[in-house]
């Protein structure tokens, strides 16, 4: 996560003095990889608070429309509040123009929405996916505050420094003496994806549980769960 | 209108401020004749379903026919007979409150407290001198909780909980289908709704005059059936075969019928209906 | 030449005052392995049964996913631990070696008030800030006990009894392995901070059974793929050879190591 | 003596420096005995009480604590304020009665061991949060109760009654203590007192320990729920 | 509408009003800016865990009757969990101010709904959303409501059990607890389904009289009389249980 | 009314030179165009009942209801145009929810109407706004017993056992006198004001209307309810039946 606790106290801490704290850290990790004619969203499903596992079945994916996903991970307090302004806007859109909103459309409102908050911000680190332009697979990866980036494949959240190094390498081909050459497979971006969060979940405790794989086509969404560690 | 200003021509009728001695809002009524200048949409409900047609106009042979059927949300539509301006506020009210009762209490808003806060809005438009009544007459078709609804406005800030119901221009003569056939409605199919519903329309039109897919558009809500909105191709389907049933309802009296409603809707006072009187319990109750 | 400080005992204050002011500065103290940690403890019908979990962390990331919680004090005497994870090393490597020292002094067993008694009294010194909660069983002459030790020094001695049962004297071996399993593994399950195995530890008068994995609660899960790279992977992005040049060659002969050696920390 | 604390003491400030950093968290929290106990004298000994909870904040690390420490084989202390300190002090008290018996050759007077603990109470007064009440029986002055409240003054009274508790209490206490009681009349008083304190303060509570000290030595008593008196 | 204004900048809405900018949070006090007097920024009278979890029948929930000032068992009888309507009753821990305030915010929003004469009643589910709502939208003015809620009822016919803390953290699942219920209850709770997935009523209302004894046993602030919801298709079921005579203390006489 | 049309009756803030504000006048004729409503209280509780005239057959019954709950203890009967009482409604309700909110007891219903009339009276003092074109019956029980309060269009507010408003007002009225009503009971005044609402009911100028009825009593455990079902019938039939009889007397007569 960009944006650490201490730095967003800073804002809050300043006019005036409280002991309560607006934010928690529930955990949450999400992973995305997106092919040229499909992306994958997964999260776990294990929602936290400090130490203590609050529900073993808990999704941090929302489907926006039938072809973009967001998973949003950080303090729920915030994820709720973002997504269901999202949700309203969405809907609005939809009655204003009488046609869902676009991956692009939507990532830019993304960012709008977090930046607003630019001085009380949300605590919240968000991948969305869906299609581009072009029909190919996007991924946007934003920081707290709306910085957006549009990549091909990323992870978020708790587990991030844990998956993100294995994901460059493998997807992203880095430091490998030709990169990668072959295209991203579904099968293939499903097995990382498996295999990242089965890793993370030996040795980062905020993630467990289980996970929730979404692979969205051009014609639909499909939903897959796998176990994973509980302790 | 012509009526209204020949009786009436006086001083009562400059503001929706003003009582005239008989206790009557000129004002008030006068927007209500806006209603009638729009062209006609009917709604009919069943015990599942609620649907809801309105007739498209196109103000010259190059534009293009005219939006009818506002989606509110995924339980309700709306259509518009009048002021469009005045509609589009009025919608775009409706479906931040739906959108607002799905924030804050992520349900679908219940059409009765729908209807609350659009009367409350409009009746304070009846009652200063910076406002005018909003000039336009909406049907609602709805599904909440207490099932499927057809609501009527009016600009006297009125509303209806209706069976079924037309408004608009040359809408008496669909009205009368409604009521001939009004209890076959309870406990029609959704297919047999819309028929009745289009049946209704096709009566507010001249005879020369059918409904097309380009003339036409519709909006069916109902228990586990979001809405759903048809146009253009999509109503073409529905439309199929309607030209060949009889006028008005089929009755023996198409004659009389077509010309009562002709004359309902110039002179006020004459045979079945008169529109007038249907003002008057607008104003009143 | 520096001067080589002399070993005081206790700890070394010195850089206190500097790491003050480095703090104030916004400088970061280091992170240490703290093991979150689910330790039990119970007395039964010929002895005590201590447990721990397996997991150490670095904040949240997992820094051990097998570490031995349940430390060796005395053969009749074993001592689980949770806190910051050197201080539960250290602390309990030290008096152990004191309790060693003590039976070789005294000729005899060591009670396990003895051990209770060291160690409160070396927390209490350093005031909680020796970060170590301990659970100590054991069993001497005079039974078997359970003593739990605050960091800042206070015990309680208890039977670690859950609610309802008023027959634990006579609990078997079983029960109270199967009852200290399922503590233990409340705690797996349901506090991040602990993980891993169940470990047991058995102490009756006749020595202790370290039972070390007792049950793996939660599997690992199955990798998927293969993760393999071909030989050529890794860019070579610059080649540079240096000639090792010999000088001379010895040869130095080891013997294997002794029996007495192991003898002596028996 | 001299290592009874081996804080750094030329270190200003310890309690607020960054060393807190380095406790885990979840072992910051001091157990205190935020308790009720009480003694009191009669005319055959001293009766004395306490409840039985230890707490961190507001959990309840021992329900069933034990704060009736004996000091001598007639002489007990009741503990409250951090349960490290006054387990440290009555621990070493013990031990220097013991070797004072040994020494002087009988057992040693109330007196003196509640004096042994002013001492240390008071010399390290900076560093202990004991507040302690000293009871007990000997032979030239029969039952006596000692008070030594945080801060470390000692003052011998009739009755006295110490911890978080006991401040529910005080009314009580002066409404229906009087002099003379017998054994039974104090073991009651005792007993509603402390019950009395235990169910207003959240820090007592759990069961009532009572001890009653004469010359034939000591007897204790345990009251559980059922056998408390109801005042709810 | 007032809020929202401050917080939000138009510009950013030209695509309508936003949304929750015309809802009205009920009874905000309109503050200026020089007055950042707050309401609660730490709680005075307190109440502590409520445990709730489904089973066969419905959901059951229960809190204990004690309001806590600091360490000072102020009150030993008063209600911390109230039903709402047929399909909804709310438990609080926390402030038993902001629990009263909330309490009677919602009365006067089923008072609202009777009196509107339809046949919407405020199920759980949506009780819990307004509570998301309400309290983000309070944190988020630094000045919480402070309160952890738990929301037992019914949504959409299906049993229902949510969680809404002061910043608006909020989730939904099968055992829910606040405070100490945490540490616990949640495993109890847990363990119990791990052993048989359907509890029956009787072994629902057994396992949460266990629960809250063992509160009683380790938490400073709980007490031995407490409320029980029991919330089924046919209705709302509150009653007032104790287990004082059924606390265990045998230990106590452990090696004496 | 020789002054109308003279240019004295346009505004609600002109005084004619008769010393009469006309538009408050005129907006009470907006109340005597619409359905008879009644309002009664007796010993054990407050009855409204209302006829509620139907202009077309597409409505839903449930349609155009003219009594309104206010809070769970008071019902609100109206009669004018139906916007405006709405308009009425929502500010009652709104007031009664604040009082809550205030003093956490039900509002007094007197207080309540008080309130209500001033609003109402507000409104007749502005020539930018027009005074209410409706009157309101609030009724129900609360700390000092049943309770019955009316206000008209020009903010008046007077206490009463027994009133109407509407169309037949006088008609009802005199029938309401010749009850003893402080004797009576809800039950039976729930038939006795179905049949006056059947007596009033002019079947010339109306063809079709409803009754609607509801009351606060302890039978409606102190709440403002629509009369029972099985009540409502009975007392329909009463009424019925009584409008027959009235009838043939009449004939006798003649």
């Amino acid at each position: 996560m960009a944006l650490s606790l201490e730095h967003t106290e800073e804002y809050m801490r300043d006019p005036r003095k409280h002991q309560f704290s607006p934010y928690a850290d529930n955990g949450g990790t999400s992973i995305a990889i997106a092919g040229d004619d499909f992306v994958m969203l997964a999260s776990d499903t294990r929602l936290s608070q400090g130490y203590n596992v609050l529900s073993r079945n808990h999704s941090k994916c929302f489907k926006l429309t039938s072809q973009t996903l967001l998973s949003s991970t950080g303090c729920l307090a915030d994820v709720l509040t973002l997504t269901k302004i999202l949700e309203a806007r969405l809907t609005n859109y939809a009655h204003e123009h009488l046609e869902t909103m676009s991956t692009t459309a939507i990532a830019q409102l993304l960012s709008t929405l977090l930046y607003w908050r630019r001085f009380f911000p949300y605590y919240v680190s968000n991948i969305l996916v869906g299609f581009d332009e072009d029909g190919k697979g996007v991924v946007y990866h934003y920081d707290p505050v709306g910085h957006m980036e549009k990549m091909t494949y990323c992870a978020s959240g708790a587990s991030v420094t844990l998956i993100q190094p294995l994901l460059d390498n493998l997807v992203g081909g880095k430091n490998m003496k030709d990169g990668r050459t072959t295209p991203i497979t579904q099968d293939f971006a499903k097995r990382l994806i498996h295999d990242g969060f089965v890793s993370a979940a030996e040795r980062e405790i905020a993630t467990g549980d289980g996970c929730t794989i979404y692979t969205i086509t051009k014609d639909d969404v499909t939903e897959e769960t796998f176990k994973l560690r509980k302790d | 209108m012509k009526a209204f200003i020949g009786k009436f021509r006086n001083q009562y009728d400059n503001d929706v401020t003003v009582w005239s001695p008989q206790g009557r809002l000129h004002q008030v009524e006068y927007a209500m004749e806006a209603v009638k200048q729009g062209s006609a949409t009917v709604g009919i409900k069943s015990k599942t379903h609620a649907v809801i047609v309105a007739l498209k106009r196109a103000s010259s042979e190059l534009a293009a026919h005219q939006k009818k059927i506002i989606p509110i949300d995924t339980h309700i539509a709306i259509s518009i007979s009048g002021l469009t301006a005045d509609a589009r506020v009025l919608s775009r009210f409706m479906r931040t409150e739906c959108l607002n009762e799905r924030f804050s209490h992520n349900r679908p808003l219940s059409l009765n407290e729908l209807m609350w806060r659009v009367g409350a809005k409009m009746q304070s438009a009846t009652q200063g001198y910076d406002k005018r009544p909003y000039g336009v007459g909406l049907l609602l078709a709805g599904y909440d909780e207490d099932g499927p609804h057809i609501y009527q406005t009016c600009p006297s800030a009125n509303f209806y909980d209706c069976k079924a119901m037309a408004i608009g221009a040359r809408s008496q003569s669909s009205r009368t289908y409604l009521e001939r056939h009004l209890d076959e409605f309870v406990d029609a199919s959704r297919d047999e709704i819309i028929r009745h519903c289009l049946r209704a329309l096709r009566d507010t039109l001249p005879n020369d005059i059918e409904l097309t897919s380009k003339n036409c558009s519709m909006a069916v809500v109902g228990k586990c059936d979001p809405l759903k909105l048809y146009d253009d191709d999509a109503i073409a389907p529905f439309l199929e075969g309607l030209d060949q049933e009889e006028r008005r309802g089929g009755g023996g009296r198409a004659d009389t019928a077509a010309t009562s409603a002709e004359a309902a809707e110039g002179a006020p006072g004459s045979a079945t209906q008169p529109e007038e009187t249907q003002g008057e319990r607008m104003d009143t109750d | 030449m520096e001067i080589i400080h002399e070993h005081q005992p206790g700890f070394q204050f010195d850089n206190f005052t500097r790491n003050e002011k480095l703090i104030s500065q916004g400088i970061k103290m280091p992170k240490f392995h703290s093991t979150g940690t689910t330790i039990a403890g119970i007395v039964y019908k010929d002895g005590v049964v201590l447990g721990a979990d397996t997991r150490a962390t670095s904040d949240n990331i997992v820094a051990d996913k097998n570490c031995s919680k349940i430390h060796y004090m005395q053969p009749n005497m074993y001592c689980c631990g949770a806190g910051t994870a050197a201080d539960l090393e250290l602390t309990t490597q030290m008096m152990s070696s004191q309790l060693e020292l003590h039976r070789l002094h005294t000729g005899r067993q060591v009670p396990v008030v003895a051990a209770n008694r060291l160690l409160k009294q070396y927390l209490f010194g350093y005031q909680g800030y020796v970060g170590a909660a301990l659970v100590l069983g054991g069993v001497d002459k005079y039974g078997s006990h359970i003593y739990s030790i605050h960091p800042h020094g206070s015990s309680e001695r208890l039977p670690y009894t859950t609610m309802g049962s008023g027959s634990l004297a006579a609990m078997s071996l079983e029960e109270a392995k199967i009852l200290v399993r399922d503590a233990i593994a409340a705690g797996i399950t349901n506090d991040m901070g602990s993980g891993s195995n169940v470990d047991l530890c058995v102490i009756t008068k006749d020595g202790a059974t370290y039972i070390r994995p007792y049950e793996v609660t939660e599997s690992k899960g199955e990798r998927q793929g293969k993760y393999e790279y071909q030989r050529g992977t890794t860019e070579v992005l610059k080649v540079y050879y240096k000639p090792i040049e010999i000088v001379s060659e010895t040869v130095t002969p080891t013997s294997p190591p002794t029996d007495e050696e192991s003898m002596d920390t028996a | 003596m001299e290592s009874f604390i081996c804080k750094p003491k030329y270190v200003e400030g310890v309690d607020k420096s960054h060393l807190k950093q380095l406790i885990p968290e979840q072992l910051q929290d001091e157990p205190m005995t935020g308790t009720t106990i009480m003694a009191i004298e009669f005319d055959g000994g001293v009766v004395i009480g306490a409840d039985s909870r230890t707490s961190m904040g507001a959990y309840c690390s021992n329900r069933y604590a034990d704060k009736l420490t004996p000091v001598t084989d007639k002489i007990f202390c009741c503990r409250s304020g951090s349960s490290a300190d006054t387990q440290a002090v009555a621990d070493i008290v013990a031990s220097y009665m013991e070797i004072l018996e040994i020494k002087m050759g009988e057992p040693v007077a109330v007196q003196i061991a509640a004096n042994t603990f002013k001492e240390i109470c008071y010399n390290y007064r900076d560093r202990l949060t004991a507040g302690i009440i000293v009871a007990g029986w000997d032979k030239m002055k029969k039952g006596q109760v000692y008070i030594i409240p945080l801060g470390g003054m000692m003052l011998r009274q009739p009755v006295a009654i110490g911890g978080s508790g006991s401040t529910f209490i005080w009314g009580y206490v002066d409404a229906n203590y009087k002099e003379g009681m017998t054994k039974d009349e104090a073991v009651e008083f005792v007993k509603n007192a402390v019950t009395l304190a235990l169910t207003r303060d959240n820090s007592s509570s759990g069961v009532v320990r009572v001890g009653i000290i004469t010359k034939d030595g000591v007897e204790r008593k345990v009251f559980t729920h059922d056998k408390l008196p109801k005042f709810q | 509408m007032n809020i929202s204004r401050q917080l939000v900048n138009p510009m950013l809405w030209s695509g309508g009003p936003v949304p929750g900018e015309f809802y009205e949070f009920p009874r905000i006090c309109r503050k200026t800016e020089s007055d950042p007097l707050k309401h609660t920024l730490y709680p005075s009278t307190s109440g502590t865990s409520v445990v709730g979890f489904t089973y066969k029948d419905g959901v059951m929930i229960a809190a204990d009757t004690k309001g806590s000032y600091g360490s000072l068992s102020r009150f030993m009888d008063i209600d911390r969990l109230f039903k709402a309507t047929d399909q909804a009753v709310l438990a609080c821990g926390g402030d038993i101010a902001d629990y009263q305030f909330i309490k009677d915010v919602i009365e006067q929003k089923v008072r609202d709904d009777e009196c509107a004469g339809s046949m919407k009643v405020l199920d759980a589910g949506s009780l819990h959303c307004w509570l998301t709502r309400v309290l983000y939208n309070r944190r988020t003015r630094f000045d919480p409501l402070w309160l952890d809620c738990v929301v037992a009822g019914f949504k959409a016919g299906k049993p229902f059990l949510g969680f809404v803390n002061k910043i608006g953290m909020a989730y939904e699942a099968d055992e829910i607890a606040s405070g100490f219920g945490v540490h616990f209850s949640l495993p109890m709770i847990r363990d119990a389904r791990d052993k048989k997935s359907e509890l029956t009523k009787e072994e629902a209302r057994k396992l949460m009289r266990e629960c809250m004894k063992i509160l009683y046993y380790r938490d400073c602030k709980a007490h031995h009389k407490y409320q029980i919801a029991d919330i089924t298709a046919e209705g709302v079921k509150i009653d007032v249980c104790d287990f004082k005579k059924e606390t265990n203390w045998d230990v106590a006489f452990y090696g004496n | 009314m020789s002054s109308i049309g003279t240019g004295y009756d346009l505004s609600a803030s002109q005084f004619s030179p008769d010393g009469r504000v006309f538009q408050v006048e005129y907006a009470q004729k907006a109340v005597e165009n619409s359905g008879t409503s009644i309002g009664l209280r007796c010993k054990d509780g407050v009855v409204f009942a209302v006829e509620k005239i139907i202009t077309s057959k597409l409505f839903e019954p449930t349609s155009n209801k003219r009594i309104f709950t206010v809070d769970s203890h008071m019902g609100l009967a109206c009669a004018g145009l139906l916007a405006d009482a709405r308009a009425i409604v929502e500010i009652a309700r709104t007031e009664a929810s604040n009082f809550r909110a205030e003093y956490g007891s039900p509002i007094p219903i007197k207080y309540l109407a008080e309130r209500v009339s001033m609003y109402l009276h507000a409104y007749t003092l502005y020539s930018a706004v027009r005074p209410y074109g409706c009157s309101v019956m609030i009724g129900g029980v609360d700390e000092s017993g049943p309770q019955l309060f009316v206000s008209d269009p020009s903010g008046l507010c007077h206490g009463y056992f027994g009133s109407a408003t509407g169309k037949a007002k006088q008609n009802a009225k005199t029938e309401i006198e010749k009850l003893k009503l402080t004797g009576m009971t809800c039950r039976e005044l729930v038939k006795e004001a179905a049949k006056i609402i059947y007596l009033v009911h002019d079947e010339v100028k109306d063809k079709h209307f409803q009754l609607e009825l509801s009351w606060v009593c302890e039978e409606s455990n102190w709440k403002h309810a629509p009369v029972p079902k099985v009540l409502f019938d009975e007392a329909e039939k009463f009424a019925k039946a009584a409008l027959q009889e009235d009838s043939s007397d009449e004939d006798e007569e003649m």
